[in-house]
């Protein structure tokens, strides 16, 4: 029962190294500039003091929504680790970011509204690249399914590249980093507060911490899928993608949203080339 | 190359006011502020302009009773201040236009500054 | 280049090590002319009450008859008037900051100075309450 | 379980100060000082704040504002009044606009004397208030106290 | 038709750490009407005049902004002395000259700091305010506070500044100023924040000049009005021009401040090498009688404080408008048509100061 154990695992262990990697990356980002940072593990102190708020809620719908929006998130992940088949788990993955916009949606707070658009603006950037990249896998390992991706031999990333580059891009709107942290963001102020979470307090904000992690680690094991042929690579190379995403959050201003829809549309744009030149080959190749 | 700023008070009668401003107008001068003077049963209206560091004030003295006609007409950002002049000195200003309506600086006494404000101003934290 | 144009200064950051001054480990920063608070000698003053008159906030408070001299910390604003009027130098400017309190602080003073006779030193009364 | 201490996220808002106590807030937060240090952020949203910093003094138009944001912070939280116009009004004690200290509005938990309050203090006065932030949490989690009386007690707590 | 939202911005608000209420109307996310509103810090600042001895007000003009604080002390002094008619020594003024500088150089870096804040650009945001630390160190080993100087007084200066912190300072002027450019190229030329700035919030030269527009909002413009050239303190002394863009844009008037951060620190650097000897202060007799608007070219631009006395201790008025006053009406001209994510850009390209807009 391989599969069973990957989820299990997934769902008991990608809270802690979700966690790990959210203060690995503050320590960073501090000392990109030029600070000392808080403890390691901040990202934990910070979700256990939330449990330990009052919890104002606005609505009860919001509470199930934030809840649905966790629990669709960690079953993506959980599918995904399991070695399920991507195009279902990126539906889940979907699904959790429409009960998150929901969620948004269900409170009255304008800045809250405006942070659900941008939620939906963002869902339609990153969407046809996502797809774009399960596609991309199946022509190179000939299935959808993560099982088979992984034990692949073939070095995904070679036949890839722009799709990866495409995935890297939307990686950044997913991460809600500079210069795509449009609908709510980590760290600094923006104009429209929190945006999406403006309105989540207490234990439901930790809930959605805690989907940001399960969904981190979920999508760091996508980029792993590029480079799965061999394992000691893959870590490096998912390793190098998240610290060149906080170097990149580090270096740029945000932008406003038509950019962010138009970087991701043109990744996928990128992604669709790369595809075809693919399917170019293979078909002259067989 | 240091500039030899001078300041030019010139009185003017409220019916004049109009005219005089669109003269300084016409003239290329800048509005820099229009502020006011309570001087104990009457008020001085100071407008200020400015061109090349010639600083040309125009003086209104009027009663507590008078109303003055606004010159946002003439100089859009006038508002700020004839706004300002309405809500701290309780001089009605007709035609501003973005009139707040006695909304622009909110006080706990009305017109702080006004000529019929007498005593009643004592520190309320001592 | 101009997308990553701040790379360098990321770069010496981030190996270069923290700017960060770690304050509570190490002491503030001050320098010989810091206005951090008054502080008052009890010893020498002689109730000419210029400090009181000069204040700007009203922080300082003279009793001439009680021989009390008060100074509400949460008035001062440390400008140093007072140091600069007093004809006697009772007052005095120490570079220390005084440490955040739960409730208003006044301190009082017991005016100590005996006149014709050489200035008495006796301890400072000093009482804290609002 | 304190993770409360370990984690006090900000919400600062200037009353009517002069943007001296302001500016050295947000100095705060820059490397040479970085607050982060004790995983303090300044979030700017009341719903996310433990600890509410309040510079200057209350005025007629701000009164409701911070009362406002501070009914919305949830519980447990303080009140940090930076600098002294924040405790009194300061310099600007006598002007007819000003009210008084932000403790005509509400509760205020900590003082941090100043003008301008130096990044230092407000440091120390975060530390101070983490201190009434944990007593606080504790009388939530114990017995179900009304509210103001959490606030009575904490009070009589603090005269360490 | 799209729909019309009105969304409150401020006054509480994390990108503007200063109460400022503007009711946006928006257009999906296009702004189409844009009234602020003020006056959640208004303290009535100028009728504490009436309780304040005219020497002690000083302490009062200094707390009108705690960010351009020297500047309030030094206009409202030199309005005094020009009433009174009192020559303040040489010395007196370059010591005023550097420190004005000081605080402008530290008044440009915050703001460079907060319009990257303000663009979610959160490393040039600490750059920024890390670099004005080593301003605020030599304001506070000079004057004794970091932000509130407390130096200037009617008549001259408080302190002197000796000639070896003098030479200290020379020093670190070059070092100091290699951060700057560094930190500036940034500004100026880094892609993301040109795309976020250039075109954004224009106001035409006539625009600006017939709203009333001052300081880097007006230099932006192209307007070459800078009261430092009146020659007031050490400036007439000093190799002084106005740093002007032409367009008018936010990046414009980010350009403008950034150049003159160059500029202030040469500024500093002449007047350290020009100081003269001599004494600090002369006493001041009398009371003032008369009237005078003072100006002075603060960072934000041209404050005022007129004052007027009427022989006694007390002053009959004192009015100061500070230079944010005179940028609302073009702010309120460049919102309109600008995205929700650039209003804080839009309203911090002014470099608001609310404090001292509101007194």
């Amino acid at each position: 029962m391989n599969w069973l154990i990957g989820a299990v695992l997934f769902l008991v262990l990608a809270p802690i190294a979700g966690g790990l990697i959210a203060g690995i990356d503050r320590r960073i980002t501090a000392r990109m500039q030029g600070r000392v940072g808080p403890p390691l593990l901040q990202p934990f102190y910070d979700v256990g003091k939330l449990f330990e708020k009052e919890s104002v809620v606005v609505t009860t719908a919001q509470n199930f929504y934030v809840l649905a929006y966790l629990i669709f998130i960690a079953l993506s992940g959980a599918l995904f680790f399991a070695g399920g088949d991507l195009l279902l788990i990126i539906f889940a993955f979907t699904l959790a970011h429409v009960f998150l916009v929901l969620g948004a949606y269900a409170v009255h707070s304008p800045y809250s509204h405006i942070g659900a658009e941008r939620e939906l603006i963002q869902v339609m950037a990153y969407e046809p690249m996502i797809i774009l990249a399960a596609v991309g896998l199946y022509m190179v390992s000939g299935s959808f399914y993560v099982t088979d991706i992984v034990t692949t031999t073939i070095p995904a990333v070679l036949y890839l590249p722009g799709v990866f580059l495409g995935f890297a891009t939307i990686l950044t709107i997913k991460l809600r980093k500079s210069p795509f942290d449009i609908s709510t963001s980590h760290h600094a102020h923006q104009e429209i507060v929190k945006g999406i979470t403006t309105e989540f307090s207490g234990s439901t904000l930790a809930q959605v911490e805690i989907a940001h992690w399960y969904e981190n680690v979920f999508l760091l094991g996508f980029v792993y899928l590029f480079f799965a042929w061999n394992p000691a690579i893959g870590i490096i190379a998912v390793v190098v993608t998240y610290l060149a995403e906080v170097f990149v959050d580090n270096v740029t201003a945000r932008v406003r949203w038509q950019a962010a829809l138009k970087s991701g549309w043109f990744a996928a744009v990128i992604g669709i080339a790369n595809l075809a030149i693919l399917s170019y080959m293979m078909l002259g190749g067989a | 190359m240091t500039v030899r700023e001078e300041q030019t008070i010139i009185d003017v009668a409220l019916e004049n006011l109009t005219r005089e401003v669109e003269r300084v107008h016409a003239d290329g001068y800048r509005l820099v502020q229009i502020g006011c003077t309570d001087l104990g049963g009457s008020y001085e209206v100071n407008y200020s302009f400015d061109k090349g560091y010639q600083f040309k004030n125009l003086r209104l003295t009027i009663g507590p009773e008078a109303e003055v006609p606004s010159i946002s007409g003439i100089y859009w950002g006038a508002f700020v201040y004839e706004n300002e002049m309405h809500d701290l000195f309780g001089i009605p200003v007709t035609g501003i236009n973005i009139d707040f309506k006695g909304t622009f600086i909110k006080t706990v006494e009305k017109y702080p500054f006004s000529v019929t404000r007498k005593g009643g101003d004592s520190c309320r934290n001592a | 280049m101009g997308i990553f144009q701040m790379t360098k200064t990321v770069l010496r950051n981030l190996f270069g090590g923290p700017a960060t001054r770690q304050y509570p480990a190490v002491p503030a920063r001050t320098s010989s002319l810091t206005r951090g608070h008054v502080a008052f000698e009890p010893s020498t003053c002689r109730s000419c009450g210029i400090c009181s008159r000069r204040c700007p906030c009203e922080a300082i408070h003279l009793d001439k008859e009680a021989k009390v001299w008060e100074i509400n910390r949460m008035r001062c604003i440390a400008c140093g008037d007072c140091v600069e009027g007093c004809p006697f130098g009772s007052i005095t400017m120490e570079q220390t900051y005084l440490p955040p309190v739960v409730e208003h602080v006044v301190e009082r003073y017991t005016i100590t100075y005996v006149k014709p006779e050489k200035p008495a030193k006796k301890p400072a009364e000093e009482s804290t309450g609002a | 379980m304190a993770f409360l201490k370990r984690s006090p996220w900000i919400l600062h808002y200037d009353a009517s100060s002069c943007n001296g106590c302001d500016i050295e807030v947000l100095a705060c937060l820059t490397p040479l000082y970085d607050v982060e240090r004790f995983g303090i952020i300044n979030t700017g949203n009341p719903k996310h704040a433990d600890i509410l910093m309040i510079t200057g003094g209350i005025n007629e138009q701000n009164r409701e504002v911070v009362r406002n944001i501070y009914e919305q912070m949830p519980e447990p939280k303080v009140v940090v009044a930076i600098g002294v116009c924040a405790a009194t009004g300061g310099i600007f004690r006598e002007c007819y606009n000003i009210v008084g200290g932000v403790d005509k509005v509400i509760p205020v938990d900590v003082y941090v004397p100043g003008c301008a309050a130096r990044p230092e203090m407000i440091i120390d006065g975060v530390v101070t208030a983490l201190s009434i932030l944990e007593e606080k949490r504790a009388k939530m989690s114990g017995a179900a106290q009304m509210k103001d009386d959490a606030r009575h007690a904490e009070q009589a707590g603090e005269s360490t | 038709m799209p729909e019309r939202i009105v969304v409150p911005f401020g006054p509480q608000h994390p990108v503007l750490p200063e109460p400022i209420h503007l009711d946006l109307v928006l257009e999906d996310e296009t702004v189409v009407e844009a009234i602020p509103s003020i006056g959640y810090i208004h303290r009535g600042l100028e009728r504490l005049i009436e309780k304040r001895e005219f020497t002690e007000y000083v302490y009062v003009a200094e707390r009108i902004c705690g960010i351009c604080s020297f500047m309030h002390a030094l206009c409202y002094c030199q309005g005094i002395e020009e009433i009174m008619k009192i020559e303040v020594p040489d010395r007196a003024k370059y010591l005023r000259t550097i420190w004005s500088e000081c605080s402008r150089l530290h008044s440009h870096l915050l703001w460079l700091g907060l319009f990257a804040d303000g663009m979610g650009f959160e490393n040039l945001f600490m750059r920024s305010w890390q670099l004005r630390e080593s301003v605020l160190d030599v304001l506070e080993d000079t004057t004794g506070g970091r932000v509130i100087q407390g130096t200037c007084k009617v008549g001259g200066v408080r302190r002197d500044i000796g000639a070896e912190k003098l030479d200290e300072m020379h020093r670190a002027l070059d070092p100091f100023e290699e951060q700057c450019r560094e930190l500036g190229d940034i500004f100026l030329n880094d892609d993301t924040v040109k795309y976020r700035l250039q075109g954004l919030g224009v106001i035409s030269k006539d625009e600006a000049y017939a709203l009333g527009a001052v300081g880097p909002t007006a230099r932006a413009s192209g307007v070459a009005m800078d009261h430092r050239e009146t020659g007031y303190a050490a400036y007439g002394d000093l190799g002084f021009k106005p740093v002007v863009e032409t367009a008018g844009d936010c990046y414009a008037r980010c350009a403008v401040r950034v150049k003159e951060i160059y500029a202030s620190i040469n500024l500093i650097r002449q007047a350290i090498d020009q100081m003269p000897e001599g004494p600090l202060d002369v006493k001041v007799k009398g009371t003032p009688d008369g009237e005078y608007f003072s100006r002075v070219e603060q960072p934000r631009g041209e404050v005022i404080h007129y004052l007027k006395g009427n022989g006694s201790k007390h002053l009959s008025r004192a009015r100061i408008r500070t230079p944010t006053l005179a940028n609302i009406p073009p702010l309120v001209k460049m919102l309109p048509g600008a995205q929700l994510a650039d209003v804080p850009v839009v309203v911090l390209s002014i470099d608001p100061c609310i404090s001292c807009t509101e007194r």
